[in-house]
């Protein structure tokens, strides 16, 4: 019995949003009586985290806590339409609706809060925890509630505001495919380190070590939900998992999740991220969207620790023992190859 | 077919309800006495979505029949918070955002659960054996094991 | 419609399910359950049994007697079958555990029965009661052989000869997923030394054949010797003897036939999986 | 373990941090929901009265179907009512409808034939779930088989059986002119006569099930006003409830949509899989009617990621540097188009990964075969593609005896390069996701390769657009459309589709706050030389009038989109996506 330790890598970027645009998305914004603000969407929360980024942008171009703030999703009667939470566009282009339904709702609120305080609208800033003041004279201020019950109960205002994000479509050309496909691209490396039993194909993952590069960052733990989940599907993706283990023969199709293979809690590979912030010109603060690229770049990087460890070509997804079995034998042994770099720098 | 009685303690409370005789404890939870904190995942017993404890015990309410819950302790996620209180194996799942799609939290909880009730000061390896028979397909579960770490070493986790 | 029937005693069971052929014994759930979620099972009766000596244990003495309604986390809570809890650890999560029984797995199709193959390599027997009558005892062997015929009767427990040496039962199952998967295959070896010679080997497989099999040709070249590497390399040669691996959702033929002597002879040589 | 640490300093000047929220690890607002059980997921609601549905499958890859007799089902304890493929108002559709890509060409139950193992023929309605289950077994359904086909390659092939009806060849049109999309910069056969070493491989991703711990499912119930409201998984609210408006045949504002909240989804959950059979039950029963798939219908009917097979062949010089690149690649889309066609457009503005490579070809096939239809799922048209180009790279730094990471920022896109798609890039960051990688994970670099940065070393000769080779491949109704001949040389610098238009952020009234980056978003502009008085009319290779595709399906009144501003002509993308796809597609600049 012999175990192999090999290392790849692979670095990718991905694409944010629909493909050539076209894709639009709403969001309206409006105050309780008491400066307590309601995002209404019909964005989906699939546990990427939909809601609470929708949140955090809302607050943040509103200029009061995040607490003040909740979102309401998804309802066809309440919230105006959206595509999708799909393609990687939830947080570039609802993200930017909501900035713009923010602003409107903070245009409001500001000239509300002139008014009571006497002032140029264009003079006030808000403190981003739930005060509006005067630039410079902080003393000369005015809290977000007081200004909420004066715009609606004797201002006669509305402390709301409507937002659309659309990039709008592009075409393809047939004979060239040029075409405008996206805004904003995030990028990423990803360095696996794996052991492979010669005698029976078994595959560990040691560990990984990756950089991203994501725009701006909206929630950092909640891009390391999705970074390290994604992290697992992508091992998942490169040795386990298919309805059709013998494709393109259908036959022996996974019916339930013992049949369907996936890494089980007990095949956790420590992993290591770092993040790089880019900023998109055009996505909401300068972020992208992290949700979908997290598990692209651990299929071929795995692929390739794999060759490295028994010089192995497994050209065909899912890399199962069976194959990388079959490639020993067809190569009449293991071919280890170039050892890459020492012990990992995690610190 | 006639409809049977079934009568158990459900988080604490008596609870009556009538049920086909062949429905599972799982439909009877969520449709019959509307505690929807067991999902419906699998109906296979493969998932885990649909874990709670009868008796104590960490059972898959899909494959349990409901007639055979009379006069029994049943305790699902929705009982777990005392009040407005959260246990600390809630917290934990907080603090560690062990959650994303949250389907499979509440099953989670319920494994860790009987788990901490049976061994408050649990191995690494044991956390993983305790979950290996529930799915999560959004976290990668490692921060789901690293809170129900973190919720064994809290003061007053032994309540969990 | 499926109706259910609870009996307090094992032979109104068994008496049931001698008279009504849509009758159907549930014990823990695990397998029945599933086809009723899934609209296969859609008439007849469920038949319950409530009777504890279904699921009493007598695990003392020299010869060994499980309840058929014994469970997975029974057999774990059980410090006198340490050398079950492998293979019991080996079906499915806890949940799955506090519910499987060991008659369940009698029945269960491959790839699944990992401890009926245990039971195998114990050279246990089936308690089989048909009607109202008595019990009667079959090899586990034969039990399976007739199993899809049905008709057997109620299996109402099973029995076996306590390993003198609980060490010199080995249980491996080899699963892609850890820590909970289901079987490439399994392999449980019970090798009883004498002098430093194995005498009456036992060695069965899981998932290796449409049903848990015995290895006759390992038990065959082990017999009489020492645990060696000539020994061993004579167990691997021989470990696909009788063998008809299905191909499936979680490998293939070939495959299993591939890595059955590599884990055998691993498991033999004492090493890791 | 895992561990994230941010590296702040880098792009450090492209940011303003100042920012009270932003980028904060705040708790999310789901999160109390999530750990005291108390977030509500579709089907974690209760009606008075609400029924069951289940579907009859075909057992039968492809089979034509001889009869179908529900008498006994109908008769059955509890059945309310059994739906056949008559019963559903508009019984074709493809989801692109909605912006008017592709043909209708789905039924949501099969009348005369089915295409896949698993597509759905009946529907029963009964009280209980166990009723329906039942009454399904009753359901009795004569099937012919009809010969299968399950190879991408097999299926283009003449002869093949025909698996969709609605497109014969087994591939999705484009254009109205090609059996697949294309990508054309420079010239790769020069470039590969030219290279070195030319390496050329085949790639295989078999499916991949999304597998969410949630089903699909929904529950559609009767509400007052004569309306319904839908408890949905759906990953696009407006999506489904668009989709189920044109199959069921009622105006869009008597659906109430309701969900948001969703089980993981992973992209599986975008086809409406039963919403519209959900609210049709409950238009025709009056009852709350609830349709989840099984998990075993969720594994092997709920349309995975489709199997994708791709052939890269690159040249390469000996110092490394990658000269040309071809990719032919087939995306499995099984029985139905779905999303497929959306894909390989994807797919090929993906190509050929983030490096700057001079030579560009590509052509993407969607072949239908008879295997259940395949959508999107997480990094849709990408995962596949990146796993056979990084590979392909692995083996390439082999061949050029290179480092793999000092063979990646070599040949990485920088800013102000062109890629193949006619677009200059930006905000490019390949090279430091590399450095910073290499680093961590302690593979040593050069001082050459730690000093390169995705800021230089782009544009210039990077930035332009080369004289491109133009070919017939694949023109449909061609006879030889495989080995389509040369065509044409565009001259360097052509573009032929106009630059995307400014994103639109409409509603803002205060111009004052502008918390976000202010869009920069044209493209650089990149001088291009007069346009070649191309006229593609004039070109030999008309699709002949067998092939002449049929009407342009019209959208379902409900979901007229606005009309599309006056636009050069001929039919220019308008800004609002009123534009049909395929006409889009098709369209350039004259």
């Amino acid at each position: 019995m012999a175990r192999h330790e090999g290392r790849g890598m692979a670095s990718v970027n991905y694409p944010i949003g629909m493909n050539l645009g076209g894709d639009p998305s709403q969001a309206l914004i409006h105050s309780n009586p008491d400066g307590k603000f309601t995002v209404a969407l019909s964005a989906i929360d699939l546990g990427q985290g939909m809601k609470q980024v929708s949140r955090q942008i809302a607050a943040e171009t509103l200029g009061v806590p995040v607490e003040d703030v909740y979102v309401d999703t998804a309802d066809s009667d309440t919230g105006p339409h959206d595509m999708g939470s799909f393609a990687s566009r939830g947080t570039h282009r609802m993200g930017n609706a909501i900035i713009v339904a923010a602003r409107e709702a903070r245009g409001v609120l500001l000239e509300a809060a002139a008014e009571e305080l006497e002032v140029n609208a264009a003079d006030l800033v808000t403190d981003g925890r739930g005060n509006i003041h005067v630039r410079g004279a902080p003393s000369k201020t005015i809290t977000v509630k007081a200004t909420a019950q004066a715009a609606q109960f004797k201002q006669g205002k509305t402390i709301a505001g409507r937002g659309i994000f659309l990039i709008p479509l592009s075409a393809v050309d047939a004979e060239t495919g040029e075409m405008n496909p996206n805004t904003a691209f995030a990028h990423a490396c990803l360095v696996a380190d794996v052991m492979v039993d010669d005698e029976t194909g078994e595959v560990e993952v040691l560990r990984m070590t990756s950089a991203y590069e994501l725009g701006r960052v909206i929630n950092p733990r909640m891009v390391e939900q999705q970074l390290v989940g994604g992290a697992w599907m992508g091992i998942s993706h490169a040795l386990y998992e298919t309805p059709e283990p013998y494709y393109p023969n259908p036959e022996h199709g996974p019916r339930d999740f013992n049949e369907y293979l996936m890494p089980g809690p007990g095949d956790i590979a420590p992993y290591h991220v770092t993040v790089l912030e880019r900023p998109a010109p055009d996505g909401p603060f300068g972020g992208k969207g992290p949700g979908e690229m997290c598990a692209n770049p651990v299929l071929p990087a795995i692929a390739n620790a794999v060759y490295n460890a028994v010089g192995v070509r497994v050209d065909e997804l899912p890399i199962t023992p069976e194959k990388i079995l079959r490639g020993i034998k067809a190569n009449g042994g293991v071919k280890q190859g170039p050892r890459r770099g020492g012990p990992v720098n995690w610190g | 077919m006639a409809k049977l009685p079934v009568q158990f303690r459900l988080n604490g409370s008596d609870r009556a309800t009538f049920v086909d005789p062949s429905s599972n404890l799982l439909d009877t939870l969520r449709r019959g006495l509307g505690d929807f904190a067991p999902k419906y995942g699998c109906g296979q017993g493969t998932c885990g979505v649909c874990t709670v404890l009868v008796d104590g015990e960490p059972q898959l309410s899909c494959l349990t029949l409901a007639v055979t819950c009379e006069g029994k302790q049943i305790e699902t996620a929705s009982g777990m918070a005392d009040g407005p209180n959260l246990q600390p194996l809630q917290e934990a799942f907080m603090d560690h955002f062990a959650a994303q799609c949250g389907f499979c939290t509440p099953g989670m909880l319920t494994a860790a659960r009987a788990l901490l009730a049976r061994n408050p000061n649990p191995t690494r390896d044991e956390v993983v054996e305790a979950i290996s028979g529930n799915i999560c397909r959004c976290t990668g579960y490692e921060p789901i094991i690293a809170a129900i770490l973190t919720a064994a070493s809290a003061p007053g986790a032994r309540r969990a | 419609m499926l109706d259910v029937r609870t009996c307090a005693s094992l032979s109104e069971a068994a008496g049931i399910l001698s008279g009504d052929r849509q009758a159907m014994l549930i014990g823990g759930g695990t397998l029945v359950m599933r086809d009723v979620n899934e609209g296969r099972l859609t008439e007849g009766t469920l038949v319950r049994v409530t009777d504890p000596a279904y699921r009493q244990m007598s695990v003392s003495g020299a010869r060994v007697e499980l309840g058929a309604g014994v469970t997975m986390a029974m057999v774990l809570a059980s410090r006198e079958l340490a050398y079950l809890h492998a293979p019991a650890r080996g079906i499915g999560g806890p949940a799955i555990r506090t519910m499987a029984t060991i008659g369940g797995n009698l029945f269960a199709a491959t790839p699944y029965g990992d401890f009926t193959v245990a039971l195998l390599a114990l050279d246990a027997q089936v308690v089989l009661q048909a009607g109202y009558g008595s019990g009667r005892a079959m090899p586990l062997e034969d039990f399976l052989a007739g199993r899809e015929r049905g008709g057997q009767g109620l299996v109402t427990a099973v029995q076996f000869s306590r390993p003198q040496n609980p060490s010199e039962l080995f249980f491996r199952k080899i699963a892609r997923v850890k820590p909970k998967g289901i079987s490439v295959l399994s392999i449980a070896a019970h090798l009883p030394s004498s002098s430093g010679r194995v005498a009456q080997a036992r060695v069965a497989y899981g998932a290796m054949a449409p049903l848990p099999m015995r290895a006759r040709g390992v038990e065959r070249v082990l017999e009489g010797k020492a645990l060696d590497q000539p020994a061993i390399q004579a167990a691997k040669q021989a470990a696909l003897e009788g063998c008809r691996p299905a191909t499936d959702a979680i490998a293939s033929e070939w495959y299993r036939r591939e890595i059955l002597p590599v884990h055998l002879g691993r498991l033999l040589a004492g090493e890791p999986r | 373990m895992a561990t994230m640490e941010m590296r702040k300093e880098i792009f450090a000047d492209e940011r303003d941090d100042n920012l009270n929220v932003i980028g904060k690890g705040v708790q999310r607002q789901d999160m109390p929901g999530h750990v005291t059980a108390r977030t509500r997921f579709f089907d974690d609601h209760a009606f008075d009265g609400m029924l069951h549905l289940k579907v009859v499958r075909s057992p039968h890859h492809h089979a034509r179907i001889r009869s179908i007799d529900v008498s006994a089902a109908e008769r059955a304890p509890g059945v309310k009512r059994v739906l056949r493929g008559a019963d559903v108002p508009v019984n074709k559709n493809t989801l692109l409808s909605l912006i008017n890509f592709g043909k209708d060409d789905e039924p949501t139950l099969a009348v005369s034939k089915v295409s896949y193992k698993g597509e759905p023929v009946v529907a029963v309605i009964a009280d209980s779930e166990a009723q329906a289950l039942a009454a399904r077994k009753l359901v009795r359904v004569e099937y012919e088989q009809l010969a299968p086909v399950f190879d991408v390659e097999e299926a283009l092939k003449p002869g093949a059986p025909v698996v969709n009806e609605t497109y014969p060849g087994n591939y999705f049109e484009y254009h109205q002119r090609f059996d697949h999309q294309k990508l054309r910069f420079g010239d790769v056969e020069r470039a590969f006569a030219q290279a070195d070493m030319v390496i050329e491989e085949r790639y295989q991703m078999s499916p991949i099930e999304h597998a969410p711990t949630e089903t699909n499912g929904s529950i559609a119930a009767p509400e007052h006003n004569d309306r319904y409201v839908v408890h949905s998984c759906a990953q696009g609210l407006f999506f489904s409830l668009g989709t189920t408006a044109k199959i069921v045949d009622l105006e869009s504002n008597r659906l109430h949509f309701i969900g948001g909240t969703v089980g993981g989804g992973f992209g599986g959950k975008v086809d409406s899989l039963t919403e519209p059979l959900a609210v049709l039950g409950a238009m025709l029963t009056g009852r709350p009617v609830r349709y989840v798939l099984d998990r075993e219908e969720e594994m092997l009917y709920g349309s995975p990621r489709g199997a994708e097979r791709i052939y890269v062949k690159d040249g390469l010089m000996r110092d490394g540097r990658i000269v040309a690149r071809s990719i032919r690649s087939y995306f499995d889309a099984g029985a139905y188009t779905r999303l497929s066609s959306y894909a390989a457009i994807k797919c090929t503005a993906h190509l050929p990964g983030p490096y700057w490579i001079p030579n560009v070809s590509s052509d993407v096939y969607v072949s239908y075969t008879n295997r259940c239809p395949s959508t999107a799922m997480r990094g849709f048209g990408v995962t596949a593609v990146d796993f056979a180009l990084e590979v392909q790279m692995d083996r390439l730094a082999e061949a050029a005896n290179m480092d793999p990471m000092e063979f990646r920022i070599l040949n990485a896109y920088r800013d102000g390069d062109m890629k193949a798609h006619r677009r200059v890039a930006k905000n490019t960051a390949l090279i430091e996701c590399v450095q910073v990688a290499a680093d961590r994970a302690n593979w040593p670099l050069s001082e050459q390769a730690r000093r390169a940065s995705s800021l230089g070393g782009g544009a210039g000769e990077r930035s332009q657009i080369p004289a491109t080779q133009l070919d017939a491949r694949g023109q449909i109704g061609r006879p030889d459309s495989r080995s389509g001949p040369p065509t044409q040389v565009l001259p360097p610098g052509t573009m032929r589709i106009p630059l995307s238009k400014q994103p639109i952020m409409d509603g803002a009234r205060d111009g004052r706050a502008t918390p976000t980056q202010v869009p920069r978003y044209e493209p650089q502009p990149v001088a291009p030389p007069p346009m070649p008085a191309y006229q593609p009319g004039s070109q030999a290779y008309q699709p002949p009038p067998a092939y002449a595709p049929p009407p342009a399906y019209q959208p379902a009144p409900s979901y007229q989109p606005p009309p599309a501003p006056p636009a050069p002509p001929p039919a220019a993308p308008s800004q609002h996506g009123a534009v049909r796809f395929s006409t889009v597609f098709g369209t350039r600049r004259r």
